[in-house]
């Protein structure tokens, strides 16, 4: 027990710095993947053929191939693939990904592209009439997106995004081959080092719990809010 | 046992001598194992989806029991089972509660011996419960009138769930069960931490041997063939499950 | 700008991290030792075994000191130093299980993902033999004691190392002599650095540096 | 009692909570009768049906049907909540007790065949073949012929009340409740079903029916039950409840549904 | 054209695919009339009056509004779509077409007040406290100042529809369309909305009205227009069209809904 301490023996401090970053990397990649989820899900609905065809190709891709591996791409691909764009502009060298800009580079990508059939979803489940109702006062375009259809939007695509945080709150513990020191790669050094793994994984399963109880609870808060007004 | 394990070797030769001359160099030259390591992860898939499926749809309607103790451990059981990575899952059976060793596990020793074994139970646990979650929310969509018909015919509760909600709720959550099934593939990439040869095991292997990025494009080719397939089989379904 | 140097961290004692999170071992004070004889400053970085040469040739450090063995096929990506010491695979089993090293494609044996163990095991047991990967050596020991395997192929350092405190097992037969050199790996158009490390290397061992941190480790020099 | 009440309803009370929506209603129903429910919205129309059946509990009061009482326990007074004390009770009686939402509620996913044979089949554990006749039968009557086949989306809301009435009659029920059948009609659909129901009545049928069609509760029922917040606040013969009603509330009423 | 036509229609027709749902519509409506639209279901009603605004595009024939073409470019025989020239101008003379559908589609995100003057302020740039001011004086007109902080879904169906029509008011269109309003109320409500809408028709309002409340046409219209099959299939005062329908299609529907 004292192994799960904190101070210099225990392992204690190291678990709640992993699942901190656990968490920055969830939530960086939340806010990345939702505003590319958007324009995916934006594209899908274009009247514009390839657009439709490129994100339709995207997600394709992205829920075909393992997460895992879609990290490993981010993180050794993007350099080859923006060198080699680069190179192709006739430009020299390229940029250097830092892991941590990988990982969120990954899990965004894969967040945007479940999430954009999500906001899909949402977009289509809006009525119909209380767009035409706009329509027939004489509001604009983009006065109906985003005073009618976004924040209806929004309340239709809350639970379904929730799930999808979940999920991505977990894949973060994929970042471990990318050598990020979050929560479970810790779980694991440490169960390796004390020859204790069952201790460990059990408590790194606890905090994964005690995260996605918070999260559960911060949704159906933002859901009470975005339902103010509907009916129960 | 090994005559079925000689039958996958035999396909998975058979396909890579087909192949043979359209496929690019690097991917022929290993060819059979990737081949073998898909063949394990269709397996495992196909086991895992099927045997979830089955305590998936226990497990829902457990949750939407008059039986407050059935409702809660069928609650408990989809949030531990969704709330915590596979990974974990994965590690916490094999390396952890299989390093208990023969002596403490007695004759689940055979079970926890097997990467392959605890793969599949973890992957179908896994699955179940996301399972239950979609039926369950399957079910909680249908107009109450749906079930108060039947109680109202001289339907047993059971009954009404047996021959009128569960076929519909199957319906409406076909499609989120086709996103779970995808994702369960995926997941399934995972059991070659557990010394499982699947596809991912093999892949890595021949990561090994080269250091060539390649290898992953080769594989993630295959998993993404293998989510072609999927989607197409799950769309068939829905077809048929559509009602004109 | 110091110095990237990559590690492993599940490999005792050559690396491995300790409870303040930091990665020690063999490799580290040998790492520690060269930098301070080249007067550069260093950064050691842990990384998985699995990425480790990609990461390297991608640049995302200079060199890898993780008591990686120097194979024709990483030739082809990599270039390496001289070596730094010599290893030899030895095959471990519990005590008195009979198992003899000729013997290993009839049974369940393990090695670390990636390494020379385990592509030397794979030549003895074939591709399709029961051949158990892991992702660390650590975890394959885990799953010998458990009884998960029959045997391990395993280098020779950590092995001796570990069998210090597992007295039920013991090495089957005489350690294994595959020719096996370990080297520093760098890019391959880093020629200056491979050169500099490379008379780092020579001027630890000349001044008796090398032997000091070996003898710590291990009770004798084993360069 | 009356010897021939198919039906008995005996201080039947409702509370959700603190609201108390019905606050003891007898009635009694016997063979051939026709008794109308009308009354506003909100009234407890809906839920005095619903508890007949016992889809929902009522919290004090007794049904009999046929004599026999409905399988409930006591009324707690410290919980106020009631248990059913046999199922199998409860379902056997509920076969003699049909019922015909407002909403229809057919099975999305059966035919209209299909439909109005499950519950013979599987609660009666009548032969297939037999079903199938009857159930042929069944939808003749009610014009549906042709329908067999088809799935209840592919129908219009008439035709998917009439099927909903066959599905009822399948099992040969004692007296058949209607919740507001025609309600949720389109105006031109709701000829077609008044004109089963009519057919049903004048062949003797016991029924119960909640309605807004008043023309409808004055052609057809034996009696015209007004229901006032929960209580019966009036009762008596079409001609009379129509003609001459007596309190001020049902006067108002049909002053403003007229 | 008469000179003090607000709307006037000539000609129209619209398709679906090879479906042509108005076979040629002409209609004119002056200051102070109330037309009602009346005809079977699946006769063209509601596209016609979804034409009027551009919620449709009509496939032939233009609509003018207050002597002003709609923004429409010339039906292109080859294709048969036709395009919005100016958006901005389509925008401005829908403000002077107000529509109240049948399902209110109140934005159900807003509450009463913010539903009535989203429009105003985001569409005309009026000031928010005057466009609160108005708001409010119109939703008294209805009989909802009580409601104006709640949201649409804690409404009943019948003040559901009053907001919507105040929201149309808001703008104070010259013209306001109703879409068979009442049809998607219980039958208690319908008297509410229309009360407001004769109150409306009283003080001078031009309108055009689908409906199937025929006594409401009866009574408050100045012409009645009965669709056939996408066209005008009878027209007249509504002495005429209910005493002395001409056409057999005529009579029979009315024989059918009367
Ligand atoms: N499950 C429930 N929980 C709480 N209150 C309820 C519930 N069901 C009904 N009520 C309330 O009981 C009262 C009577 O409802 P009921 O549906 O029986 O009325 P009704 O006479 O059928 O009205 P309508 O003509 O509108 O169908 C209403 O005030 C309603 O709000
Ligand atoms: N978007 C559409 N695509 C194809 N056909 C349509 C479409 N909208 C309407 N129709 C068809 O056009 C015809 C007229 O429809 P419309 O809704 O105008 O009838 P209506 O007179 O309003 O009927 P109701 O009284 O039922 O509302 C119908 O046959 C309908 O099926
Ligand atoms: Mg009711
Ligand atoms: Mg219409």
């Amino acid at each position: 027990m004292e192994l799960l301490g904190f101070g210099a023996e225990g392992w204690g401090d190291d678990l709640l710095r992993g699942a901190a970053l656990t968490v920055q990397l969830a939530v960086v990649s939340l806010a990345i993947g939702l505003t590319f989820g958007m324009f995916l899900a934006l594209a899908k609905l274009s009247r514009f053929a390839p657009l439709r065809w490129f994100a339709q190709g995207y997600t394709l891709f992205i829920r075909g191939v393992p997460e895992f591996l879609i990290l490993l791409l981010a993180f050794f691909g993007t350099e080859k693939a923006v060198a080699a764009g680069a190179a192709l502009l006739g430009l020299e060298g390229g940029i250097e990904v830092p892991k941590f800009a990988a990982a969120v580079g990954g899990l965004s990508a894969i967040f945007a592209a479940y999430g954009c059939e999500v906001i899909r979803g949402a977009w289509l489940a809006v009525p119909n009439g209380q767009i035409e109702a706009g329509h027939s006062v004489g509001l604009s375009r983009w006065q109906i997106f985003y005073r009618i259809r976004l924040p209806q939007l929004w309340r239709i695509a809350l639970p379904g995004l929730g799930n999808l945080w979940l999920v991505m709150l977990k894949d973060t513990s994929l970042a471990a081959v990318l050598a990020i020191d979050e929560l479970l790669r810790v779980a694991k050094v440490a169960g390796e080092v004390t020859r204790q793994p069952l201790m460990f994984l059990l408590a790194a399963g606890a905090i994964y719990l005690l995260l996605t109880a918070i999260s559960d609870k911060m949704r159906a808060s933002f859901e009470a809010r975005a339902n103010r007004g509907m009916a129960r | 046992m090994s005559l079925y394990q000689d039958l996958k070797y035999a396909i998975s030769d058979g396909v890579c001598y087909a192949a043979q001359g359209v496929t690019p160099e690097g991917f022929a030259a290993y060819c059979p194992r990737y081949i073998d390591g898909f063949l394990v992860t269709l397996e495992l898939l196909l086991l895992s989806s099927a045997l979830g499926l089955m305590i998936g749809t226990l497990v829902a309607v457990a949750r939407v029991s008059r039986q407050r103790a059935l409702r809660t451990a069928a609650w408990a059981w989809s949030y531990v089972f969704r709330g915590t990575p596979l990974l974990v899952q994965l590690w916490i059976v094999y390396y952890g509660l299989g390093s208990l060793g023969p002596e403490k596990l007695g004759i689940l020793w055979p079970f926890f011996k097997s990467g392959w074994a605890v793969g599949l139970a973890v992957l179908t646990i896994n699955t179940s419960a996301y399972i239950a979650e979609i039926l369950r929310g399957g079910i909680g969509t249908l107009p109450p009138g749906q079930l108060e018909a039947a109680l109202s015919c001289g339907m047993s509760r059971g009954m009404a769930m047996r021959w009128i909600l569960l076929p519909q709720a199957f319906r409406v959550a076909w499609p989120a069960y086709g996103n779970e099934l995808i994702l369960l593939m995926k997941g399934s990439a995972l059991v070659s931490t557990i010394t499982v040869m699947d596809l991912m095991g093999q892949t890595r292997s021949v990561f090994a041997r080269g250091y060539s990025l390649e290898t992953y494009m080769y594989s993630a080719v295959l998993y993404a063939l293998l989510a072609l397939l999927l989607t197409a089989g799950l769309r068939a379904v829905e077809k048929r499950l559509r009602v004109a | 700008e110091p110095l990237r140097i990559a590690t492993e961290g599940a490999f005792p004692p050559f690396s491995e991290i300790n409870a303040n999170g930091e990665v020690v071992g063999f490799d580290i004070d040998i790492a520690k030792a060269l930098c301070a004889k080249m007067e550069r400053e260093c950064e050691i970085i842990a990384m998985d075994w699995d990425g480790i040469i990609p990461g390297l040739v991608n640049d995302k450090y200079d060199a890898i000191v993780a008591s990686m063995s120097i194979t024709e096929e990483r030739k082809q990506t990599v270039d390496f130093t001289n070596p730094y010491y010599s290893n030899y695979l030895v095959l471990l089993a519990k005590k008195g299980s009979g198992l003899t090293v000729d013997g290993i494609a009839q049974q369940a044996v393990g090695a670390q993902r990636a390494s020379i163990s385990s592509s030397w095991a794979e030549e003895q047991v074939g591709a399709r033999g029961d051949l158990r990967l892991y992702d660390t050596l650590t975890a394959s020991f885990t799953d010998l004691e458990a009884g998960r395997i029959d045997s391990i192929v395993s280098d020779y350092f950590p092995a001796l190392d570990w069998l210090k405190d597992h007295p039920d097992f013991e090495v089957v037969g005489d350690r294994i002599d595959i020719g096996d050199q370990i080297g520093i790996a760098v890019r391959k158009d880093d020629a200056e650095l491979r050169d500099a490390l490379n008379v780092a290397l020579e001027g630890i061992v000349a001044d008796g540096t090398y032997s000091q941190i070996s003898t710590g480790y291990f009770g004798t020099d084993i360069h | 009692m009356s010897a021939d009440a198919i039906i008995d309803v005996r201080d039947l009370h409702k509370s959700y909570g603190n609201l108390e929506v019905l606050k003891g209603i007898s009635l009694t129903a016997r063979t051939h009768d026709v008794i109308s429910l009308i009354g506003a919205s909100g009234s407890g129309k809906s839920t005095f049906l619903r508890c007949l059946n016992l889809l929902e509990i009522p919290t004090r009061g007794e049904v009999f049907v046929h004599g026999k009482r409905m399988p409930l326990s006591d009324p707690d007074p410290s919980r106020g909540e009631r248990r059913v004390t046999s199922e199998r009770e409860l379902r056997e009686i509920r076969t003699h007790l049909g019922m015909v939402f407002q909403q229809f509620n057919l099975w999305s996913h059966m035919t209209v065949l299909q439909n109005v044979i499950e519950a013979p089949i599987r609660v009666r554990g009548m032969a297939r073949a037999e079903a199938i006749e009857r159930a042929k039968d069944l939808l003749d009557r009610v014009g549906l012929s042709a329908k067999v086949d088809n799935y209840p989306s592919q129908l219009s809301g008439g035709q998917q009340q009439r099927v909903a009435i066959a599905r009822t009659l399948a099992l040969d029920p004692e007296i058949i409740l209607f919740d507001e059948p025609t309600s949720a009609l389109d105006p031109e659909m709701v000829g077609e079903v008044l004109a089963v129901m009519r057919d049903l009545a004048s062949e003797g049928r016991t029924m119960m029916v909640v309605t807004h069609e008043m023309g409808f509760a004055r052609e057809v029922s034996t009696e015209v039950v007004f229901l006032e917040k929960g209580k019966v606040g009036e009762r008596g013969a079409p001609e009379q409840i129509f003609g001459d009603p007596q309190t001020a509330a049902c006067k108002q009423f049909l002053n403003k549904v007229l």
